[in-house]
């Protein structure tokens, strides 16, 4: 087993690794900024080494600082968290070429799964579900009509060159077909100078479903069930459940089956997540994620796997200790993030922490670097905390994590908090019929 | 014994200096006598000294934070390993007493095989050289005091 | 062995500098001879403000504290229900304005079906009621002022 | 359901009760004394009454200051919590005649489980084993001889008036039966006038274990595994497991298996714990507890159900929903009971609360009723937190236990949390061979 690992991230998921390290025993090594002296998780290492100033690029992204850093902790692995350089290749070939090993993926994987079109193509190859539509340009109104009637409408007109809307045409009959056709390609040689056109099917209200994956070097690989991220604003997500309330049991195991079976046979390795829009019943493959996500939590949460320290045993050599058939899920479990942001108009609220009281009890997991005292910097991202609730069922873990958010003190600084607790309380997300445009909408109607 | 005789117009002369200053303490030293005043910022913040009670030390010390540094301390501009001579068994690039001009290379840092040349920034006299050859470096950590 | 010959006179000298210059920390040497005075600030409490945040209200006001009840205050000795009449349509026991003598029932409060008088604790003038008829009541709840 | 419940107690249990109701969408009514106005469940609690002063016998114990709370409050029924009235078979009594429920078991049964011999009596009935040993007195040198020869060696002589030590002699050898014996009869003569003499087997190095019961209205009984709570200092409980680290499965599921029946026989209602001595395979009953225990936390953990939710729902009526099969254990918890002392003379250390901050991740559970800016009162028990650690083995919750415990600040009072962090350290105690007496031994060691 390793004997110290280095964690090249910040924040609530740097804590989080150091946590797992500790419960392994193993040592630890905190990299930062200087605008991290003061983080929880700095102070608990084992060790810290400051890289760089507070510029990400000159210190978390900084990759021959982090490789001198290994060097001279003599480190035996990185963790590379999210974000960051989680699912850059070439980070993860120097850390390999310098003898260290990498916590995750192969670079290769990373490589092709960071390439949407590379992705897609494989996901195809695997038997995984993706977005119809056409892979060539049309050539004209008719092949447009024929494409469209094999997709079913509504479907999306597209310019190849395009964005922001220009040269994009819904069509939500056969007979709007050829006016959106030519419509759509005099726009797209006005705007872009190229009258290239596809199709794609037109999802009106999709939701945000993943599903979660472990392999091992062995080609073991299982699937830990699906998590539910349509709440999103902005495309950040801001709530996660597991399981989604909008599947049945059959069509967790369907997509979940396909998803291990793809990446048993694409032969990956590591911890990693295939991202799907859902809409009546059908998945549509988006990308994956060859990393650690942010709400891996609620996962561990209703299986009971430490998918961390799962990804450090992996990365060490070991064989996944678990079948398919050991996996069971246990109730549901929801994730919040909490931001340090203004819960009306989301403008950043970074500093001093002057009161610091998370909530505890039966199911109720708190992963965040805050203490009393700290102070949060204004260089990074604004997540601050995730509160993680679990009860036996979704109304009960509702019902909990209004009590927890309740609870929630966080002095000092704006977040979150008081937007989640509207959102949960509202009919239409307790019922769990949310699509991915819900939640701005939800924040629209509010202010 | 003869005991302290302390002076009171000295101690209060030095308080107003800190009040003056900004500063939080004086420590002045002349033959056998030295004082040292001191004044605790109000309401520091009560935070990090819970955590640290816990934390274990780092294993190299965190880097002085600009507040506190001196102000001809030359810091390190990457993590790596410091090398005070240019080859191994050959002179160092400054000792201690050396005049140095701007621009000159006071050391160097390895870093992934690369040998970064450290230079002074300024001119001036060498009088702290607060590395050893070899010796791990942070981002930021003094490496030599220039006056 | 001569021991230390503590100069309380100076201890004293230099903790009530510390008063008048606001210094926490006063050090003073002499060839083999030093003393140094602090004081540690005292720390303010941080916490309530931030768990209050998210109290609700309490439906009954919360007891006064001793220290900030007014000193003819008479509290209720019990949880309970205020009675402020010997029966329901007569005449109160006491009202605003009434002189009473020590010893003297004020109201009574009912706890389990039994009615507890609440004498007056001293003479005096009832300068205020706190209480409706019927009213609940939790313990140390402040009922009447005398005056 | 019940709309508003009050909740009779203080400290970490009144906030326990306190977040079940308000996760049921249950109304909540503290009572408190003086001595708690700033109290955590007091400040978050949907109504507060204050009942007394300091002194327990004039708030927390005082009968009619509660009831009369519940009346002004308008509650629907009252949760004893553990410890004060929790098994006073009189408050229970009066509480139901003035028309609110009794969140836990008839007064009958509290009555019965109250007094050690008719306990003991019951249990027999019932099928339970308990301590061998003579329910008469002994009339000579001879029958002593027969009994401690049928119990098996070594027993203990017992003055029936006695206590302290005195009239008490411990019979290794068959050999030593007739002098012990008119030895501990002198004793008990010339001590306490009386000369009466009985016998019991005596345990060298017993483990306490104890079951988690529940059962309802409809004689639906199931038990959820045994506790283990050997580590103790003067009869208090320090540490808590979940399973026992002694038991394998065959004797965890008997005496399981033995408390169901028992109490399904006895038609006791709500949660309860017969508690055993346990020493070489065989299992004695010492006592049954009417109430919530404070270590019942452990138990969630493994088995995934909320005691305290299941004790409302029983107490408004609703049956168990779960039958025996439906449990399942899964994992390893660890309680760690931190008081407001000494962790060296075990001197009390109320007082202000100068820094606070829990530890959180994965798998960890604080209950607590602390804050920054608290004043623990020195009127009360010196529990002041509850540290409760899940892993999927009990190797796994032992190093996150001892992550926990390091990242647990408490500024202002001393803790026990110094002694926790040794004990969880110990060789004998990480390899589970501990019996009721290691820790006093552990302590005097070090000390």
């Amino acid at each position: 087993m390793f004997e110290k690992v280095l964690i090249a991230n910040r924040g609530e998921v740097a804590l989080r690794i150091h946590r797992a390290c500790k419960e392994m025993g193993i040592q630890t090594v905190a990299v930062h900024s200087t605008a991290d002296n003061d983080a929880m998780h700095v102070r608990l290492a084992d060790e810290s080494v400051c890289i760089g100033p507070p510029l990400a690029s000159q210190s978390y992204l900084n990759i021959p600082a982090i490789v001198s850093a290994a060097i001279i902790a003599n480190a035996d692995a990185i963790h590379p968290g999210y974000g960051f350089l989680s699912e850059d290749a070439n980070f993860a070939s120097i850390v390999e070429e310098h003898g260290f090993t990498f916590i995750g993926p192969s670079p290769d994987h990373i490589r092709v799964m960071g390439d949407k079109i590379a992705a897609k193509s494989a996901m195809v190859k695997a038997g995984v579900p993706v977005v119809p539509g056409s892979d060539d340009a049309l050539d004209n109104a008719q092949s447009a009509r024929r494409m469209a009637d094999e997709i079913g409408y509504p479907v999306l007109l597209k310019a190849a060159g395009g964005g922001g809307g220009r040269g994009m045409k819904i069509i939500e009959r056969p007979d709007e077909v050829a006016d959106a056709f030519s419509a759509a390609r005099g726009e797209a040689a006005a705007y872009f100078g190229n009258d290239t056109i596809y199709m794609e099917k037109f999802l009106t209200g999709p939701r945000h479903i993943e599903i979660q994956i472990m392999a091992d070097n062995a080609g073991n690989a299982v699937s830990l069930g699906e998590r539910d991220c349509s709440l999103q604003r902005r495309h950040q997500k801001m709530l996660e459940e597991a399981g989604s309330p909008a599947l049945n049991d059959d069509q967790r195991k369907s997509i979940s089956e396909i998803s291990r079976k793809a990446i048993k046979k694409l032969g990956y390795r590591s911890a990693g997540t295939l991202e799907f829009l859902y809409q009546d019943g059908e998945f549509y493959f988006i990308e994956m994620n060859t990393r650690l996500q942010v709400e891996h939590p609620v996962t561990e949460m209703v299986t009971g796997i430490d998918i961390v320290r799962e990804q450090i045993m992996i990365a060490d050599g070991a064989n996944l200790g678990l079948k398919q058939k050991d996996i069971s899920i246990s109730g549901h479990a929801i994730e919040c993030r909490i931001n340090a942001e203004s819960p009306i108009d989301f403008s950043p609220s970074p500093g001093l922490i002057t009161d610091y009281h998370p909530p505890g009890g039966l199911g109720v997991r708190v992963d965040s670097g805050l203490y009393s005292g700290y102070r949060v910097p204004s260089n990074y991202d604004s997540l601050v905390s995730k509160l993680i609730v679990h009860g036996a069922t979704r109304d009960e873990c509702l019902m909990r994590l209004r009590r927890a958010l309740e609870e929630y003190v966080i002095g000092g600084i704006e977040t979150t908090i008081p937007l989640l607790e509207r959102v949960i309380l509202d009919p239409e997300f307790i019922s769990g019929k949310y699509d991915i445009g819900w939640l701005e909408k939800f924040v629209e109607a509010e202010g | 014994m003869t005991g302290f005789n302390v002076d009171d117009e000295l101690v209060r002369k030095l308080a107003a200096l800190l009040d003056d200053t900004g500063l939080t303490e004086i420590e002045y030293a002349k033959g056998e006598e030295s004082i040292r005043v001191s004044r605790g910022t109000t309401a520091a913040p009560p935070g990090p000294a819970a955590i640290s009670a816990t934390a274990v030390a780092a294993a190299s010390p965190a880097p002085s934070s600009a507040a506190g540094s001196h102000p001809g301390a030359v810091t390190a501009p990457m993590v790596g390993t410091v090398y005070l001579a240019p080859e191994p068994g050959s002179a160092p690039f400054v000792s201690l007493g050396d005049m140095v001009i701007e621009g000159q290379t006071l050391l160097l840092i390895e870093a992934m095989k690369t040998y970064n040349p450290v230079r002074a920034t300024r001119a001036g006299k060498v009088v702290r050289i607060l590395v050893m050859d070899t010796a791990p470096v942070e981002y930021g950590e003094e490496l030599i005091i220039l006056e």
